[in-house]
């Protein structure tokens, strides 16, 4: 069997191989440890980090829906001190890049979270979290606006000389609006999709699902959706991207690749199988063999129309 | 020890109206699993559900590798494992979560265990132990409460156990009519628990963990309930399970699925 | 048993019950005359109509997706006169309302259309589908775009003294402003929501699975997002709405009334199961009397939160 | 007369390797299905997957009013419906599509059926048919292919009707070595189908369809094709099974599940 090769260079990220996990799905990677491997991990990005601990949101939570399931945890997380001093020792002891999920209530609040985290020993990437409220815009969500978002990338950007990936919320009219501005704003990654705003209801009780009513949607209902923005992006910007959500299994993640992303995170599937991203490392390895493929990029944003009629 | 792999069913059992005890061959569950603890299961190929289920584990039997789980038939999953042959498999996580602490000296004290539907299995595991470690079987209370008969779960093998058993059900088809804390307020009446050192252990719906845990706050119980949410990983990682809790300055959430599901009564803030 | 009230006027729309099977979903009624009985039907919304017939997209036109399906009809259909001539007559003999579905690629085609179907007999309302390209604003969808929406909206207000129904795109950041477009150019009535542009790659082939490369995403995938944005609307506007987007069942539609739909329209579920409107219709009859509710309409938008906690 | 129920698995049982026939209590279907016509079956209470399937009506019992299907377990529907038991219900609507036309006089034809894989089934029905009208068995031949003697459906069947079985398959592993054309061209070669009247009748994939077609075309046969498309809805609401065919001023689409499934070769246009 010949060999495939599987590591990729995003911009200024070595990635040893294209599988990552994505932020919130895989806590701080210790949580895996005696579970899978974690040295043959492309990537982690670890759970969505903010200036000060967070408590999160009132309980119910997460719901499942058809094919998905929709989480208002609310950003529950130690804080980056305490990142920096509990999660990351154990981390640095993998080969796998970590990336840093930063989320930021102010235009302050990320420039403070990219200044602290920068040049820590460990920490091989940034990924903004925009889809938060901006307090100083009042309360809309960065990454629905393209001003804010150039905004608040490029003072990100000049807090911190680590790749810096923008992750783009989809709940957007046009995502390559978002897209553009990340990238004016100096990304030099973009990962896709975060979770798509939803509800849900309980018709019994006549109440909502969520305490907080409303929540993020992922899983694989949303892979369709979440396919069409990477490929849209991809054809619009020159950065390369990360893409996710609803990504269960190889398939799911070649079909990512072949729509223009360089990577792939998984996500929702971690809870259900906690070896889905080996198995998906090993199942692209596979069909990059079977397609006759040496080596992933080759594969990147090669989707062509299809031939009319009905074959199956 | 923990496992995460596709497991053999060895025997699918109906053991009571829509109760089922499946057994499965899986040695690091078998040999780990302690009372309280629980597994992660999957038998669906697609996404309807989409997460794993949790669910205590009942007994084990180390010398053959296997466990066994008894589950209430309710929706879409526990369908599906009913209808799961031996020679199928299963996919396993476990075991997962915390365990009972027993009371020490454990042959001193009275043990209650206070169990509601589907929140038997780990208490009978734990009175297992309890046996099994030597304390006295009038020691070993065990109050099981149901709404209907038909809904309670372990009866015969708690009953098998020998210990005293207390049998409660809301309409009264089984057992004493009332609820599991009709029996508690009757043991107490009756000074059964002053006197004692007394430790409660309850696992059962929400709302009667709460009032268990209210009746032994109100008579200076200790009291260890196990709390049940969804839980979407059982990992630690979604922080879908929270459980509010008192903290030195405050509330905050911990992770019912790596921080409990068993927690000190006093330490939950019941909403 | 009690009689519980299920008709519900919708502004200036009366109709017998608050269930509606949604545009392209059910044909022109008589594919499904010998299986169900339309006499019964709250409305029937006609598939798409243009001024000029269509041939619509090349195949394949649909893919099944994760609780989900991707269409890219293209609005096929047989065009408004031949629709008036050939379709109409057959719908006059039924007591359900009629609603046809206008869609057009200009301000002027879709002025002609109202104007063409008003006072025709038989034409209960008019649904506006506001999501094809605006070709006289470069191809951008009319429903993406608030000031497109209002400008569409009020030119065919002039034209129609029809109720008006706007059905919204969910395809935008913020549904409420074209929402409010809609009522402030003249809507009687707004409709949401309309399918979700996605796509879907075949990895074996490496192709796209539809010709059209892109489809709207409909069925149970998209409940959580379109609820929401019900919810959203419901609340930001004065005008009543009818909710559709992956109702299957009855708790499914009882769910869009208590976010605050005051009808709804059934879809996807009729591909599924012909008689799914029917079910649905007396699932909600069911679900009132069980909750002793004596009027549908006191449930519209009734949803409370949740109480905290974990209970199941 | 067409419904749409739940209906009674009355039998289901293999009739080769991963192939099942399936019969349905169903009176309407059983009383009015023509060759060529299929229903849409619905074994799935969830949405995976989300769409009914189509079936073609392979043997009809209209005494104890049942029907009968053939498949080939494929993907997740298939999968269900071959494990589904007698007393178990499936819900079917139909009969649905038009009918292969049988071309007149009809005992003076010479009626070349031509089956691909799953495309057997409606022809079946159709040769059964011509058969009980009185048609001489030496003016029906079957040629029924695939790709692996596996994947050939319907062989005893044809054979015990006693009409003229040419099989083929790719690999060779049944009957002769490749495809359905090879044994149409042999046909031809052998003077069969010159000097006859002859009409084609043909169901299998598109593939197959088309190169019959073409076949067909060039030598001046008459050919009535059965295509395969998704079928979401079967009622012509979705327009999801477009075909395109040639019009007076060009080409249109037509819908496979109410226009067809069967389209005179010479109307479709092959892409
Ligand atoms: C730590 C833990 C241990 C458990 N141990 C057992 C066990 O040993 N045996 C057993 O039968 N069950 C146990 N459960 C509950 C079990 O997980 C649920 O019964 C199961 O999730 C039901 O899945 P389902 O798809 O069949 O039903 P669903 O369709 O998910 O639910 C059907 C109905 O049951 C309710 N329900 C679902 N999950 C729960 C829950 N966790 N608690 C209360 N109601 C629920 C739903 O609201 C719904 O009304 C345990 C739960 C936890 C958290
Ligand atoms: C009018 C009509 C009549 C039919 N009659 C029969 C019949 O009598 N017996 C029978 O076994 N099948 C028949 N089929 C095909 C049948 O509908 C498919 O086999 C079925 O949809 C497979 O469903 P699945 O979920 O098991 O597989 P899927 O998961 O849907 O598909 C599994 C694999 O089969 C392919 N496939 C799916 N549907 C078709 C199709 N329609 N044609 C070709 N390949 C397909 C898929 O691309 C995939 O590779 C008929 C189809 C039509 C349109
Ligand atoms: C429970 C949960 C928590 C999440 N937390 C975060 C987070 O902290 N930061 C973030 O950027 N994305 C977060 N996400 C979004 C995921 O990283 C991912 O973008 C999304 O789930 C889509 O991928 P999937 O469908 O594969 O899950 C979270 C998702 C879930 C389900
Ligand atoms: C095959 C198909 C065709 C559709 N055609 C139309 C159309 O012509 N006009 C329109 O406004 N909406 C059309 N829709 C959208 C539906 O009316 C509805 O808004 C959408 O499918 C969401 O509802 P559902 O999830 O219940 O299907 C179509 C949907 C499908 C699946
Ligand atoms: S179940 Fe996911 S953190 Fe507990
Ligand atoms: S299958 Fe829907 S129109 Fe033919």
């Amino acid at each position: 069997m010949s060999e495939v090769k599987l590591s990729v260079k995003l911009g200024p990220l070595r990635l040893q191989n294209p599988v990552l996990v994505a932020s919130g799905t895989f806590g701080y990677g210790s949580e895996y440890a005696d579970l899978i491997d974690l040295n043959r991990l492309g990537g982690i990005m670890v759970k969505g980090t903010t200036l000060h601990p967070r408590a999160g949101n009132p309980m119910p939570r997460m719901v499942e829906t058809a094919a998905g399931c929709l989480n208002s945890i609310g950003l529950q997380n130690v804080g980056v001190e305490a990142f920096i001093r509990e999660k990351l020792p154990f981390l640095r002891q993998y080969r796998c890049a970590v990336i840093v999920n930063i989320a930021g209530d102010s235009y302050e609040e990320f420039e403070q979270l990219a200044e602290r985290l920068d040049g820590v020993e460990g920490v091989h990437a940034l990924e903004m979290n925009i889809s938060c409220p901006n307090q100083e815009k009042g309360g809309i969500h960065f990454g629905v606006d393209p001003e804010a978002t150039r905004e608040v990338v490029s003072r990100v950007r000049k807090r911190t000389r680590l790749p810096l990936i923008v992750k783009l919320s989809p709940n957007v009219t046009d995502i390559t609006m978002t897209a553009q501005a990340a990238v004016d704003g100096g990304a030099d990654i973009l990962s896709l999709v975060n979770t798509f705003v939803g509800t849900a209801i309980d018709a019994k009780t006549r109440r909502f699902k969520l305490a907080n009513i409303t929540g993020g949607l992922s899983g694989p209902a949303i892979k369709p959706l979440a396919l069409y923005m990477v490929w849209r992006v991809a054809r619009a910007v020159k950065v390369p991207i990360i893409g996710m959500g609803g990504i269960m299994n190889a398939t799911d993640a070649v079909e990512f690749l072949l729509a223009g992303a360089s990577a792939v995170a998984v996500g929702t599937a971690n809870y259900v199988n906690p070896h889905a991203s080996m198995e998906i490392l090993e199942g692209i390895e596979q069909y990059l063999r079977e397609q006759g493929e040496k080596d992933v990029k080759h594969i990147v944003g090669t989707v062509k129309r299809c031939k009319p009629g009905n074959e199956f | 020890m923990r496992c995460a792999e596709h497991c053999e069913v060895v025997a699918n059992r109906p053991v009571a109206t829509n109760q089922f005890e499946i057994e499965i061959h899986c040695p690091t569950v078998a040999l780990h699993a302690q009372p309280g603890q629980f597994v992660q299961m999957r038998v669906q190929s697609g996404y309807e559900p989409l997460f794993s289920r949790p669910f205590s584990v009942f007994r084990r039997f180390p010398e053959r590798g296997n466990f066994s789980v008894v589950y209430l038939v309710r929706g879409a999953f526990t369908q599906m494992l009913a209808r799961k042959k031996p020679g199928e498999s299963v996919f396993v996580v476990g075991p997962l979560g915390n365990r009972f602490l027993v009371a020490q000296p454990a042959n001193q004290v009275l043990h209650l265990l206070v169990a509601g539907g589907v929140g038997a299995p780990p208490l009978y595991l734990l009175a297992e132990e309890l046996v099994q470690t030597g304390v006295p079987r009038q020691k070993i209370v065990v109050v099981n409460g149901a709404r209907r008969q038909d809904l309670l779960v372990c009866q015969e093998h708690f009953a098998e156990l020998g210990v005293r058993l207390r049998t409660v059900t809301e309409d009264g088809s089984a057992g004493a009519k009332g609820k599991v804390t009709d029996a508690l307020k009757a043991l107490h009446g009756r000074g059964e628990l002053s006197g004692n050192r007394c430790q409660v252990y309850t696992c059962g719906p929400t709302a009667m963990l709460e009032a268990v845990a209210k009746f032994a706050q109100k008579h200076d119980l200790p009291c260890q309930v196990s709390v049940e949410t969804l839980m979407p990983c059982g990992l630690g990682v979604c922080l879908g399970c929270a459980v509010k809790v008192r903290t030195a300055n405050g509330t905050d959430y911990k992770r019912a699925c790596v921080d409990g599901p068993i927690f000190d009564a006093t330490e939950v803030v019941w909403e």
